[in-house]
Order: structure tokens, then sequence, then C-alpha cells
């Protein structure tokens, strides 16, 4: 690099660096952030940058990924006009708003049992959740197969004791990929809502009970809104995680979401344009959604915070 | 193994070969890996991959993961026109010369050799009151009540051409290569009463042992390999079908263009495949080499029974193919 | 009293079932790891370790457990330097860059992975990175670090700050009262921090889909591309060993802080 | 009527007896403080009248019921906690009118009450805030309007007071007192703070160790107080150690640490042995102070006693005078022990650190124990 | 020499001013209080001393040394934190051992030196102990050890005894009292409590809003507070409204709502006008009480000024007493308002609520202070 383009590199970093120690008290603090911020910037953002960029490209010429330098925003209409990518969007949002009323659902029962319990069932119940967080996902996904499939163990279970003639199809199907998805996030749901719960004050409930509210009554009274910042984050963890769901949906459902879709077009049919438009329209209507959601919820209780 | 970047090939001695993952990847390290390293002061390193085969040469920029590798008729098609592979050298491949003509002929080879595949077939429960024989069965009645059928959904241009072949109004899969009568081909496919759209042949397997479907559509290979192990299940080859054919290529940038030229006529071999055969009930191209056990009556020995196989001719596909995709997808999805 | 019995019954078979629906898959990956037959059945008809014995022939599955661990760690060590220097950075000076730094760290999180493998597979092969280490290591550290930075807030959070004035005020500088007296009350925390970015690692699959090659594929992505052809017990003999690994994990880190507050880190 | 009766109540946390055998009536329209250091099972007890702790033995009644069994929902007892419990995410109006609307109460007949109790507790202005944002007075407040808002028979309070800082405790103290007389309702309230009781109470129950030691009004407990603990923890005293040296019908003598025989009058001097161990408390307030008849004297002289009735008295040398605005308070060597005595600035005589002083106090108003804490009563 | 001079010590956060022009010099040895109510600036002062925050303007010496750019740690001060900020996992003695490993003290040496001043604060016992599980008293003595071994010239203490519970909080006041004596090093100890403040100083500076309003000693503070807030602060009192009704040389007559003129002396007669609004500051303590001479009269009689001195009496009803103990503390009704008198129980004379008495006081005991809280100096 000649000395030229190093002086005005340093005049460029000189700019941004002055007016944010200026709005800072302190360097030191800047400095230790600083590694953060750079690798968000290379590894998240720039990135990004680019998959824009090529999705305003032309597609390839044959058994090309997409054609460099070119402008187009034929991706984009292809995405917007077509049946089958709006099929997919919707299928995947079907899977992610479903999973994620049922994690939520799911997961504030599930926190609230933990909440309440003590000693060893405590942490029973704790562990539960932990372990699967710590299995891979590929083979705990497989392992509903054999449980729900229509000669699975659970619909042999139904038949041996007579409450099932003919066996539920649940797997492959997409009642299995929100079965499979369910239990990929819940686990993170109730974690969430836990946190928050546990630094609730168990006094607010029983000065609820004292002023007459039953036991269900209290905690929608009381607890629901108390542990809003935990189901919102809860909601929104599930929600990003099971619209964009590959395991799951591949091993389980029988249609093809978004991601699969993607994966496809990226690997084997060489639509880079296609893919990255695709990308695009799901990330801005999965942010809509999500902003949608944090909105309609925060309404109902404390501000989301961010842990 | 380098942190940054990916393992260069070793000096000289390793060869690394790229083969489809899963049991045909079993079958080879089994038979052809041991032949070839007891011929030759080489060691074969195997990789497989699926779909992601060409994107990784792709993304290797000249320093290829494989020196060899295995494509079907689409990604041969895409690699040429990427210019992933090497072109070969006639002179370095002389068995080329015993393959049968239709396989050395209806697909260009200055790319890639062909060695092997597979064609298409149905299987079905023994227990159905209905024998299926032909693709066009699909759509028979009998078909239609039964409890339904798989069909594969990774490669779904098998399936689209085992459609047009059952429908018998162009010669082979011709509807395909006809626009006017693409239409006819998807709602032939649309009547089909699909119950499990297969990724693997571990979908299939599943699906029938979980009773939602009673036939489906596999590669042969395949089904011949495993069917062993499931009761109450038989196939049977159409006699007018569609498969692959695996044509095997050098990649570009290798530094191993001799080597690999030399393995892949190793490939050719009558004396090879008939080896290879003992271990895989594939399709093999030399017209001398002989199946193991009773393969032969089933595969094709000889020019007139291989064009019974329609392959996909993707030089002309191409120009269907996001159409046929989308459609292919909006089926499944519907 | 009626009604409350009968809530209080509702309540814990509702509990219950969601306990069994947690742990019944990994019940049924464990026992399926001892089925005698090539095929995938739960149960299995019968039993008999030989896929246990055949594991340790299987050069692919011990490499993706090199490459497995080779990545984890990777994303251990990166993650944790870059989540707890930016943490402690954001509790000296919660200033402008402090405040975007939270979103700017969390929007990772809500991207799904296929995107990510996507957009990082074109990237890095700009930088010719494409099926290395490093790019796996960088793009499981894109999720892992979210995770170790909001432990470190909470972890710096409950950090008694005055520690640090009391340190400096008995004549350490700096670096001295950093080293004696933050990291040996924080060190828990990154700990905890470090094991959960390992963990991350360890699992995701879909970008490591997209960016291994045939030299990195990590254990997820074998499993998967094996599943997509042959389901054997193989995969299950892999995903107990995991279990088995994740289990002594929880208990290292229970040994080190307690379970409570581990799986308030978690979220 | 809502008098409380509790019969043999008892609860146990595993092997803890946490509230052991607590038998007291308490009566309609009282104010009733429990007193007791932490973990004496204060809190346990409030508890168990609320119904949000199931008691393992005895029983509850209020008015007529026998309310064990009952769950707080369904008892006519309303709560005020320590950390008031308020419901952070409802505004300060919609938390007083929780209560009614568990009742099904009309949302007209909500918001009037709630807001006439919000003015009861000069609270109305804040109708529309967010209690997280109220001061801790303006908190307390607002539970007490909570939990009247329900017009419940009996109030619960557990500590209500003991976040707040000591002016505005004091405050709210007259308040409570005077929100318990406008309202006649039986009113339990609990603490640690022996000030705060004997401002507040009609009678006090004091307890220790899950146990109710002693119950009576305020000066009959500090009078009389029933053993040493409460002697201790009701105020700040001088404990001396004794041994009987003497008795006789009118009088003990008994050996102290302070070098001298201190005559005590006693109706019934067989109630000791002689050479049986004893603590003696000796009030700040009870002893007086004066220059010493032998101020110039080097060694501390131990005077006897000086009349024939028993007032004692005694030399010492003041160690420390500690100016504490209103008060002094002077600490006395006295051969190797030392005693505390307390002064208000406006009483006549200041001394200074070293100064020989005098000081006297009848016998009468010294309090006996036996080794085993229980009171001697002389 | 370890004297200590602030100048026109300033601390901007933001807009806000915590602290504002503070400027004081600390003797050698001595041990000054910094009292004042929360956020009034008093630990971001002694921050400012201690340099953990830098001021905003103005400078610290330290004995001749400017200090006031210097970090922390290249001062010779030492701090006692409010949690005590003991660290947690290090033993007592490597807690007290600390500052001096980081002046590079050789091991044996620290160990020996971190004994010494364990065995100083009783805390020798406890040498291998992890902090964590001492009790707030045990904390309070090793953070005071840990501060004391690096031998510094001055010790700064920021409410140390806040989170103690109040009796062990008086025990640990006369305990800094005697380190202090001990020692004779220069002591800053900032505190919210008036009591500790002259249980502890050798002077005491007031702070509020920021600033330091008044410095001197415990008498001089109390009795002659400088304006209204401080009279407030420091003890409980009896605030009148009035207004000047007449002044002559030797006295002023003040309007008050007690219905009566109140006589006060004056030097300077001139030194108020006419008309002007005052505050009359009437503590307890100066008030004696009696029965009333016309108890059976109705209406309570305002009585006038008795001799020619300025001796002020008035007659009021008792509305409540409150038994606190060892004192009783009667608020009594006259007209329209209210004044509270407190007295010990063994001073003569209980009464009842209803009773009528007599409240006597000299008016040179009374303060005034003019609208803007300003004394008046009578
Ligand atoms: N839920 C519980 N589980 C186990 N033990 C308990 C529980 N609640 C109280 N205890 C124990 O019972 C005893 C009495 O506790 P309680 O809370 O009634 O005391 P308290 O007098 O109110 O004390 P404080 O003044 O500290 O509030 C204590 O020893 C306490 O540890
Ligand atoms: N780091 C800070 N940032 C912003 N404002 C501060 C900071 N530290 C103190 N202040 C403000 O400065 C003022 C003085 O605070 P300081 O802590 O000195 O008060 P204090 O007298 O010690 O009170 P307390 O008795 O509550 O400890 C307060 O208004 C406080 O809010
Ligand atoms: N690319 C077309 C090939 C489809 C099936 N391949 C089978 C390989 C054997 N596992
Ligand atoms: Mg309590
Ligand atoms: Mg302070």
């Amino acid at each position: 690099m000649s000395g030229n383009s190093n002086a005005a590199t340093s005049g460029v970093i000189e700019r941004f660096w002055k007016p944010l120690v200026a709005r800072s008290r302190s360097k030191r603090a800047l400095l230790l952030m600083a590694p953060l911020v750079i690798f968000e910037l290379l590894i998240f953002v720039a990135p990004f940058l680019i998959l824009l960029r090529i999705s305003v490209s032309e597609a390839g010429e044959r058994g090309t990924a997409y054609a460099e330098g070119t402008w187009s925003t034929d991706a984009y209409t292809n995405v917007l006009t077509s049946e089958v990518p709006r099929e997919v969007i919707a299928h995947s949002f079907t899977i992610g708003l479903v999973a994620t009323a049922i994690a939520v659902v799911v997961g504030l029962l599930y926190a609230y049992a933990i909440w309440r319990a003590e000693g060893f069932a405590k942490s029973l119940l704790l562990f539960s959740v932990i372990l699967p967080l710590l299995t891979t996902l590929v083979v705990k996904t497989y392992a509903f197969r054999p449980l729900l499939s229509p000669t699975g163990t659970l619909n042999n279970l139904l038949e041996s004791i007579g409450l099932l003639s003919t066996p539920l199809e649940i797997v492959p199907g997409l009642a299995g990929a929100i079965v499979g998805q369910v239990y990929i996030v819940l686990p993170y749901a109730v974690l969430a809502i836990y946190s928050v719960l546990a630094t609730m004050d168990w006094q607010l409930v029983e000065a609820a009970r004292d002023l007459g509210a039953s036991r269900p009554r209290s905690v929608l009274e009381v607890v629901v809104p108390q542990a809003m910042p935990g189901i919102i984050v809860a909601t929104v963890i599930s929600f990003a995680w099971s619209v964009g769901s590959y395991a799951a949906p591949f091993l389980l459902g029988d249609n093809v979401t978004f991601a699969m879709r993607v994966e496809g077009q990226i690997l084997r049919d060489f639509q880079w344009p296609t893919a990255t438009a695709l990308s695009v329209v799901m990330i801005a209507a999965m942010l809509v959604v999500i902003g949608a959601i944090v909105a309609v919820l925060s309404r109902f209780g404390g501000e989301m915070e961010y842990a | 193994t380098r942190i940054f970047g990916d393992e260069s090939a070793a000096s000289g001695e390793t060869l690394t070969v790229c083969v489809w993952s899963g049991n045909y990847a079993e079958r080879f390290k089994e038979s052809v890996v041991p032949m070839y390293e007891d011929e030759h002061d080489v060691t074969l390193q195997v990789e497989t991959g699926w779909n992601n085969i060409l994107a990784n040469i792709r993304q290797s920029q000249g320093n290829p993961p494989y020196d060899v590798t295995v494509t079907d008729g689409n990604f041969y098609y895409r690699g040429r026109q990427g210019g992933l592979f090497e072109s070969i050298r006639t002179e370095n491949v002389p068995h080329l010369e015993e393959a049968i003509d239709y396989y050395s002929e209806f697909r260009p080879t200055e790319y890639g050799m062909p060695v092997d595949g597979a064609p298409c077939n149905i299987i079905y429960r023994e227990d159905l009151d209905f024998e299926p024989s032909e693709w066009a069965d699909l759509s028979s009645s009998a078909v239609e009540n039964s409890r339904g059928i798989g069909i594969d959904t990774g490669f779904w241009w098998f399936p689209v051409h085992a459609a047009a072949i059952g429908m018998d109004d162009q010669e082979a899969a011709g509807e395909l290569y006809d626009e006017s009568l693409h239409d006819e081909v998807f709602d032939e496919i649309r009547n089909w009463n699909v119950q499990s759209w297969a990724s693997s042949g571990q979908d299939i397997w599943q699906a029938f042992e979980s009773g939602t479907i009673d036939v489906a559509q596999w590669y042969f290979e395949q089904t011949a390999y495993d069917i062993g192990d499931y009761d109450g299940l038989t196939h049977t080859l159409p006699e007018k079908t569609t498969g692959y054919l695996n044509h095997w290529c050098v990649t570009s940038g290798t530094d191993k263009r001799d080597r690999s030229e030399e393995f892949i006529d190793f490939l050719m071999r009558s004396d090879v495949q008939t080896e290879w055969s003992k271990s895989s009930p594939a399709l093999f191209c030399n017209a001398d080499m002989e199946y193991a056990n009773d393969l032969g009556e089933q595969l094709p020995t000889s020019a007139e029974e291989a064009q019974n196989i329609a392959f996909p001719d993707w030089e002309q596909l191409m120009d269907y193919y996001d159409e046929f995709e989308s459609e292919y997808a909006s089926i499944r999805n519907a | 009293m009626r009604r409350e019995s009968l809530e209080t019954a509702l309540f814990r078979a509702g509990y219950l079932a969601v306990f069994a629906f947690m742990l019944l898959p990994l019940a049924v990956v464990v026992v399926t790891s001892f089925g005698a037959s090539g095929q995938l059945t739960f149960p299995p008809a019968e039993f008999s370790l030989s896929w246990y014995e055949s594991f340790f022939a299987q050069t692919d599955w011990l490499r993706a457990f090199d490459n497995s661990l080779l990545v984890g760690l990777g994303t251990a060590v990166v993650a944790t330097i870059l989540g707890v220097t930016a943490a402690f950075g954001q509790e000296i000076d919660d200033g402008l860059v402090g405040r975007l730094l939270a979103p700017l760290v969390l929007l990772p999180m809500l991207i799904p992975p296929v995107i990510f493998g996507v957009t990082l597979l074109v990237y890095f092969t700009e930088f010719d990175l494409q099926g290395s280490y490093v790019s796996l290591i960088l793009a499981h550290t894109l999720w892992a670090t979210p995770l170790v930075y909001f432990v470190m807030r909470s972890v710096f959070s409950r950090f008694d700050w005055q520690q640090l004035d009391a340190a400096h005020d008995l004549g350490a500088g700096p670096v001295r009262s950093f080293v004696h007296v933050v990291l040996p009350n924080v060190k828990h925390g990154i700990f905890v921090g470090a094991l959960l970015a390992f963990i991350v690692s360890l699992q995701e699959f879909v970008m490591a889909l997209f960016l291994s090659n045939h030299t990195t594929e990590t254990i997820p992505v074998v499993a998967w591309n094996q599943l997509r052809n042959s389901l054997s017990p193989m995969v299950s003999v892999v995903s107990t060993f995991l279990i088995l690994i994740s289990l002594g994990a929880i208990l290292l880190a229970a040994a080190a802080t307690n379970l409570n507050w581990l799986s308030k880190q978690l979220s | 009527m809502s008098e409380i009766e509790l019969s043999g109540l008892e609860k146990r946390y595993g092997d803890e007896l946490a509230v052991e055998d607590v038998s007291v009536t308490i009566e309609d329209g009282e104010l009733l403080c429990l007193l007791g250091p932490s973990g004496s099972g204060k809190s346990t007890t409030l508890r168990m009248i609320a119904g949000l702790t199931s008691p393992t033995d005895g029983t509850v009644h209020i008015g007529a019921d026998d309310v064990t069994d009952r769950p707080a929902y369904d008892r006519t007892t309303a709560t005020v906690f320590q950390d008031w419990a308020l419901f952070p995410h409802k505004t300060v109006l919609e938390n007083v009118a929780f209560g009614l609307r568990m009742q099904s109460a009309s949302k007209d007949e909500r918001r009037e009450r709630a807001r006439e109790m919000l003015e009861r507790v000069e609270m109305a202005d804040h109708a529309d805030d967010n209690p997280t944002n109220l001061s801790g007075g303006q908190k307390q407040r607002v539970a007490l309007a909570r939990s009247l808002a329900v017009n419940p028979d009996v109030l619960l309070l557990d500590e209500p007071l003991s976040n707040l800082d000591k002016r505005l405790r004091e405050d709210m103290q007259i308040e409570l007192r005077e929100i318990h007389e406008d309202l006649e309702k039986t009113f339990v309230h609990v603490t640690h703070d022996q000030d705060e009781a004997f401002t507040l109470a009609d009678r006090i129950g004091i307890m220790a160790d899950g146990e109710l030691v002693q119950v009576g009004d305020p000066h009959e407990v500090y009078e009389n107080p029933k053993n040493r603990f409460i002697e201790g923890f009701l105020g700040d005293t001088n404990f001396l150690a004794g041994e009987v040296a003497q008795t006789t019908d009118e009088s003990v003598a008994v050996e102290t640490e302070l070098g001298q025989e201190m005559i005590l009058p006693s109706n019934d001097g067989d109630a000791l042995a002689v050479g049986e161990s004893l603590t003696l408390s000796l009030r700040p307030e009870v002893l007086s102070i004066g220059e010493s008849p032998v101020a110039t004297d080097a060694e501390p002289e131990t005077a006897t006693v000086a009349d024939g009735g028993t007032t004692n008295e005694i030399v010492g040398t003041v160690e420390n005078a500690i100016y504490r605005g209103s008060t002094v308070r002077y600490s006395v060597a006295i051969e190797d022990s030392s005693v505390f005595v307390e002064r208000t600035v406006a009483d006549s005589g200041a001394f200074d650190a070293g100064d020989d002083i005098r000081i006297r106090w009848d016998g009468a108003d010294v309090l006996a124990f036996r080794e085993d804490g229980t009171r001697v009563d002389l």
C-alpha cells in the first residue's frame, strides 16, 4: 500500500473515530468494543451487502451462478410474481406461526412448572430442557420418524389400546414438521421465559391470590404480563428459527420450505439471483412480522430487553 | 490439514475421487478401491458428495478438492458449461472403445467418460392385487386406488421422464422435448396419487414400512441392493424406462490430469466392471463386462437393450429447467 | 378445594407430558444405537453392540469428530474473546457504540442459517476461504458471540464494580486490577460462555453444510448426508457419544457454577 | 365479627420448626404487633392467618369460622407485604381496583372505590402512574389502599415499613395508627423494630424461635418482660452478672461485677437461694448521675447503700461522652466493668471523659433473671 | 503531613452538578464526617479525594502535593467502601495483603503485616476464611484492615456502617473512633446518619445539593445551624411559621401559629423588619412540661410571657402519648397547630391523651430562620 493511501485510510479512520471518542466517555471502552464491531461489519454486514448485490444481478449463463457486473430486477419479479415462491413462503410462515404459538404456550407452562418446582424436581425439569439443546439437531429430529410415522411407536400404542383404527399420518406431513420444529425451539422458549420468571417475585402472585384471584386467574393477571419480556424473546426466537426451518420439514414434513428451496437453488440449480432475492424478501417479511409481534405483545406487558 | 483453505492434493501418491455419498460410496470402496490400489502404487482418497459436488469444485477456483468426480447428466452438463472439467484426451482412455455405442454417443465424451448408472424401476408391494410393469401403470386406477406412490424429489427429472415415457404420445420421453406437450406431462404427474416425496432411498423404504405408499419410483441399483431388507416388497424394471448414467470427469485445475485419466480408463475396463458388479447391482457401460448373478437378465447388455433407457438430454432440457422445476415444486406443494 | 386439586392435577399432567416429550427422542436415539440390524427401528428387534464396534473403524466419522472439535474450540476461543472484550467495554462506557452493539450482535440470531450459508459461501469464496476451518469458525462465531456477549453482560452487571475501585485504590493499575480482581470474579461466566459457544458450533449444521468441504465436514453434516441415504444405527451411535459428551459438559458447567444459573444464561 | 383465634398453630419446614404451638386471641378491632428478631416466625404466623401458608398443625378461626383449610382468595383478610408487591405492569389505579375486579364488581364501582381509597391515602394524584416509579412511601400507601379496597375484615401487615427511611417510617406509623382508629378493623402488624411496635400496638406479641413468648400491652411488656431475651430485645440496657449473697424477707443482696453488693427489695426472699447466679438489668433511664462527692479521689470509690431503703449508689469514671445532638451517652467505668447512662442535653450537668461521677438508682427498678433466662419475681 | 485541601472542587455528570464548589481544609489527624442526605454529593466528593472520580474543576491537595490528576493507585489514600468491596475469590488474609502485593512487598512482609492488621481488628482467627462467609461486622473489620495495611496517609470511609444493624453499627462506631485515636491519621468519613456523625466526628461537614453548607465541630453545628435545612436534618424539631410583630433593642416578638406572640432575646433588633416571615424551631428538648395551672379550663388558654425575661409559656392539650420504651413522646395540640415534646420515662410526670398541660421554654433557645432558609443571628 502506498504511503498516500495509508494516509487516506488513517484519515478515514480519524473521521469516524474522533466523533465516536467525543460521544463516549472512555477511549478504552471503544477499543474493547472495536473487535466485535469490526467482526460484525466484516462477517455480517459486508456479506449481506454482497447478497443484496447478487439479488439484483442477471441470471447466469448456462452453468454459471449469476452474471457478474450486471443489473436486473428479474429475480425479484420472479420471486414476487410466480406461484412457487409464494407457496414456499406461505408454507414457511405456516410452520413458523403454528410452531411459535405452540412453543410459546407450552414453553410458558413448562417454565412456570420449573419456576415453581424445588430441589431435585427443579433440577430434573431444567435438565430435560438443557439436554435436547445439546443433542445434534439432525438426529433428535429424525428420531420422531420411528415415533410418529404411521407404523411408529405412537400409532402402535394408540392402536393397541384401541383408541385408533387407522393410523394417524403425522409423519411425513405438516403436523410432523411442526412437531419437529416445536421440539427444536421449545428449549429456547422455555429458558427465555424461565429466565424472566426466575427474577419475578412470587409475592406478586400471593398478593393477587390474597386479593381474591383464583390460581389460573393469578397466572393470567400477574405472571403473564410480568413474564412478557421473556415471552417476547421466546416468540421472536421461535418464529425466526421456525420460519427459516430446514431440518424438521425436510426430515418430517412433505412440503418444501423456504430454506429447502434456497438450498436447492444455490447448490443444485445455480440460480443465485433468484435464491438471494428470495432470501431478501424472506428476511424483510420476517422482520415485518417480528416487528408486529413485538409491538402487539409489548402492549400486554414489560418492555423488551436484550437478554 | 491446513487451517486456511482446504487440503491440497498430496504429492502424487494420492488420487482424490469424489463419488455419490451413501452406500454407493460403500460399495465403491469395497470393490473398486482395493482393485485399483493393488494394481497401482497410488492411494485412492474417496470423498463423497451429493448436490454440493459442483459447488465445491466451483468454489475452489482452480484448486479443486477432487481430481476425479462422478457426475450425472445434469451435473455433467452444468460442469461443462462452467468450465469445471478438463477435457479428456482420447488417447488416454483406450477402453472407451469397448463401451456400448449408445452410452458413448448420446452424450458428448469430450469432458467425461460413461462408466456406470442405473435405470429407474418400480417398487411395489407383493400383496397388491395388481402388478405394475410399466410407467403408464402409475396412472392406472389400481394404483390410483392404492395407498399411494412414492417418487424422488431431489432429482425430480427422473419421475418427470417416467411420466413422459408412460404417456406414449411420442417416442420415449419425447414429450419433454416438445414444448406443446409439457402441460400434459405435468397433468399426468398431477394425476398420480403421490403420497411420498422422497429425497433418499431411506424415505422410500420408510414410506413402505409405514404403509404410506404401495408403489414407488426409484433407482434399480439402490433398490436391488436394499430390497432384501424389507419384507413383502418386490420391484420391476419397465421395458421402457429412464435412468441416470454417470460420467466420470477430471476436475479442472488438478495437477494429476494423467493419473486421473488413467483412473477413469481403469473404471471403464471390462474386468473391473465385472468385479464391481459383484458388489453393486448397477448398470455398466463396457460391452464385454459380465454382470454378477442374474443381473444380466434385467440390465441392458447390448445397444438395442440400452436404447430402451431414455436418459435425460440436458443439451435440450436445460432450456426448460426453471419451468419444470417450478411446475414440479408447485405440484409437490399443492 | 376441589377445584384447586383439579387444577393441580391438570397442571401436573401437562408438564409431565412435556417432560416426556423432551426426553423421548433422546431415548430413541440412545436405544436405537444398540440395534442389531442395519435398519434404524425403534425399539430394535435385537440388541447388539456391533455398531459401536464398527464406529471406530469409520474414518469419515472419526475425521468428523476431529473437525467438530477443532471448529468448536476455534469458535469458543474467537467468540469468547470478542464477547468478553465487548461486554467489558460496554460496562465501562455504555455510549453510542454500546447502544448499537446489542442489536447488531443480536440480529444474526434472527437470520435463518440457510441465508448465512448462502451469503458466507459467496463471501468466503472471494477470499479463497471456502471449505476452510476458518470459514466455519467465523460463521459459527456469528451465532456463538451473541450468547457469550449476553452471558458476559449479565455476569458483568452482577459484578461489584466497587471491587475494581478498591483494587485501584489499593495501588493496582488498570492491567493488574483486571487480572487480579475482575478476571477471577468472572471466570465462571467466561467458562460458561465459551462452553455455550462450543455447543452452538457442535450443533450447527446448516451453515456447515454450505461452508464445509469433504475435509472439514463436521459431525452433523456427516450425519445429515448419511440420513439422506441410508439410515443405519451408526448415526445413533455417534449421537449417543455426543449426548454423553454433552452430559459431561453439563456436569462440568454445573460444577463450575450451578444448573439454575446456567439455564438462565442459556436463553 | 372479626376476632382471630389461633390455637396450637404450628408450621414445620422439613425438620425445621418455623412456628411452634402459637395460641392467641386477637380481638375484634385490635391492633396486635408481632415483634421479634429475624427468623422468629412472625411472617410465617401472619401468612398462616392470610391462608398463604398452610399450618402443619393447629387451627385458625376468623370470626366464627374455622378457615384453616380455606385458600387465601377465600378469606376476608388482606395483606400488605414487606416489598409491597405492587403489580408493576398495572397502573396505581388498576392495582387498587384489582381486588374488586376479582370480586366481579362493575367497572364504575371499581374505579370509584379505588379512587376513594387513593384519596384516603393521599395518592389520588398518582392514579395513572406506573407503581415502579413511585417512592417507597408512595408505594407503601398504594399497597395499603389496595388492601383496604376489598374491605377486608382483617388487615395483615408484614413489615410494610421496614424498607422506608427513618423519617418516613415514623410518619407512616402515625398514619397507620390513624387509619386503624378510623376503620376499627382488626390489624395484625409484623415488625422487628421495637420502636414501631411501641408506637403502633394495642398489644404486642413477642416471638422468639417460633414461639409466642409474651403477649401484652406495650407498658406491660416493657415494664414486666417475661424473660431476659425480651429485656435485651426491647431496649438498650446494662446487663450485670451477679450472685445472690444474702436474702432477707424484704430484700436480696447480690454480689455483682461492679464490686459491691446491690440491694433489691423482695417480697419473697425464699424465691432465691444464696449462691444462685443471676443477671441484673440496669436500664440507663433508671440511673441518675451527679458529681462524685469524692471527685478528687484518684481511685474510684464504691459507695454502699445510702439509706435504709433500696437506693444504690456507686462511683465511677466517665470513659467517654458521646454527644448525639439532643442526648449524651456516658460510658462509665466501674471497677473492671462499665455501665452506660443516657441523659438528654436539657437535663443539667455535663461531664467530660475522666470526670468522676456518682450514679444512683432504686433497687426496685432493677430486673433480675435466672440463668435459664426467666425473670425473678421479686 | 497529610492535610487535605480541596479548593473549588466541582463534578458534573452531563448537565447535572453532583458536587459544586467545595472548598475545605481537613487537618492532619482530624476525623471529618461528611454528613448529608442521599444524593447530596458526599460519595462523589470522597471519590475525588481518593482519585476514583476526576473532578471537572478545582484541585485536591494532599500534604504539599497537588494530586488532582493522579490516579487512585498513585495516591496515599485508602478507601473503605459502603459494601466493603472485599475480593470474594481471595481469603481474608489475601484481601488484606493485596495492597502490599501491589506495592511489591515481599511475601513474608505481606503476610506479617496483614496478620498484624487482622489482629488489630480482632479478625486474625478468620485469616483463611472466605470473606463471603463472614457477617457484616466481620466484613467491615476486614475492609478496614485491608485499607490500613497499606499504611495510608488518609483513610476515606464511604458509609461503611450503613449496612450493619443498629446494635452492631453503634459498636463499630466506638471501634472506629478508637482506631482513629490510635493511628492519628486523617479520616474522612461519609454518612447520612446524624447520630453517627455526632458520635465520630472531630468536625462535621454538612452537604446539601452538592454544596458543602457548613463545617464545624458537632456542638457548634448542632447549636448553631447555619440554615433551616441543617436544623431540620440534624434532629426532630417543631417548626413554626411566624411573622415579626415588634422589635426592640433587646427582644423580638413573633406572631406564630400557636396563637400568641413569642418573645426572643435579641442583641440587634434591626436585623429583622416588622412583618417579615420567619420559621422558628422549637426543639423538643428545650421544652419543659408540667400540669396546667388552669387544668379544668375547657378551652386551652394561651399564657403570655411570665417574667421580664424571655421565658415563654403556653397551654395545650395532649393529643396522644406514644410510649416508646424508655421515652414518651407527647403530641400537644395548641390552637390549630401541634407541637411534640419528648421526655424520658424516668422524668417525673406522665400525662395521658386529653390532659391539659403547660409548656415552657426560654426564648433564647429558639432558632429563627428567614424565608430563604438562612439563620437569623439574634
Ligand atoms: N418456605 C420456607 N421454607 C423453609 N423454611 C422457611 C420457609 N419460610 C420460612 N422458613 C424458615 O422459618 C423460620 C421463620 O421464618 P419467618 O419468615 O416466619 O421469620 P420472620 O420472623 O418473619 O423473620 P424476618 O424478620 O427475617 O422476616 C426461619 O428459620 C425460616 O428460615
Ligand atoms: N456515575 C454517575 N453518573 C451520573 N450521575 C452520578 C454518578 N454518580 C453520582 N451521580 C449523581 O451525583 C449526585 C451525587 O451523588 P453521590 O453518590 O455523591 O451522593 P451521596 O451523597 O453519596 O448519596 P448517597 O447517600 O445516596 O450515597 C447524585 O444526584 C447522583 O445521581
Ligand atoms: N444425480 C442422479 C443420481 C441419482 C441417484 N444417485 C444414486 C447414487 C447412489 N447412492
Ligand atoms: Mg418476615
Ligand atoms: Mg454515597
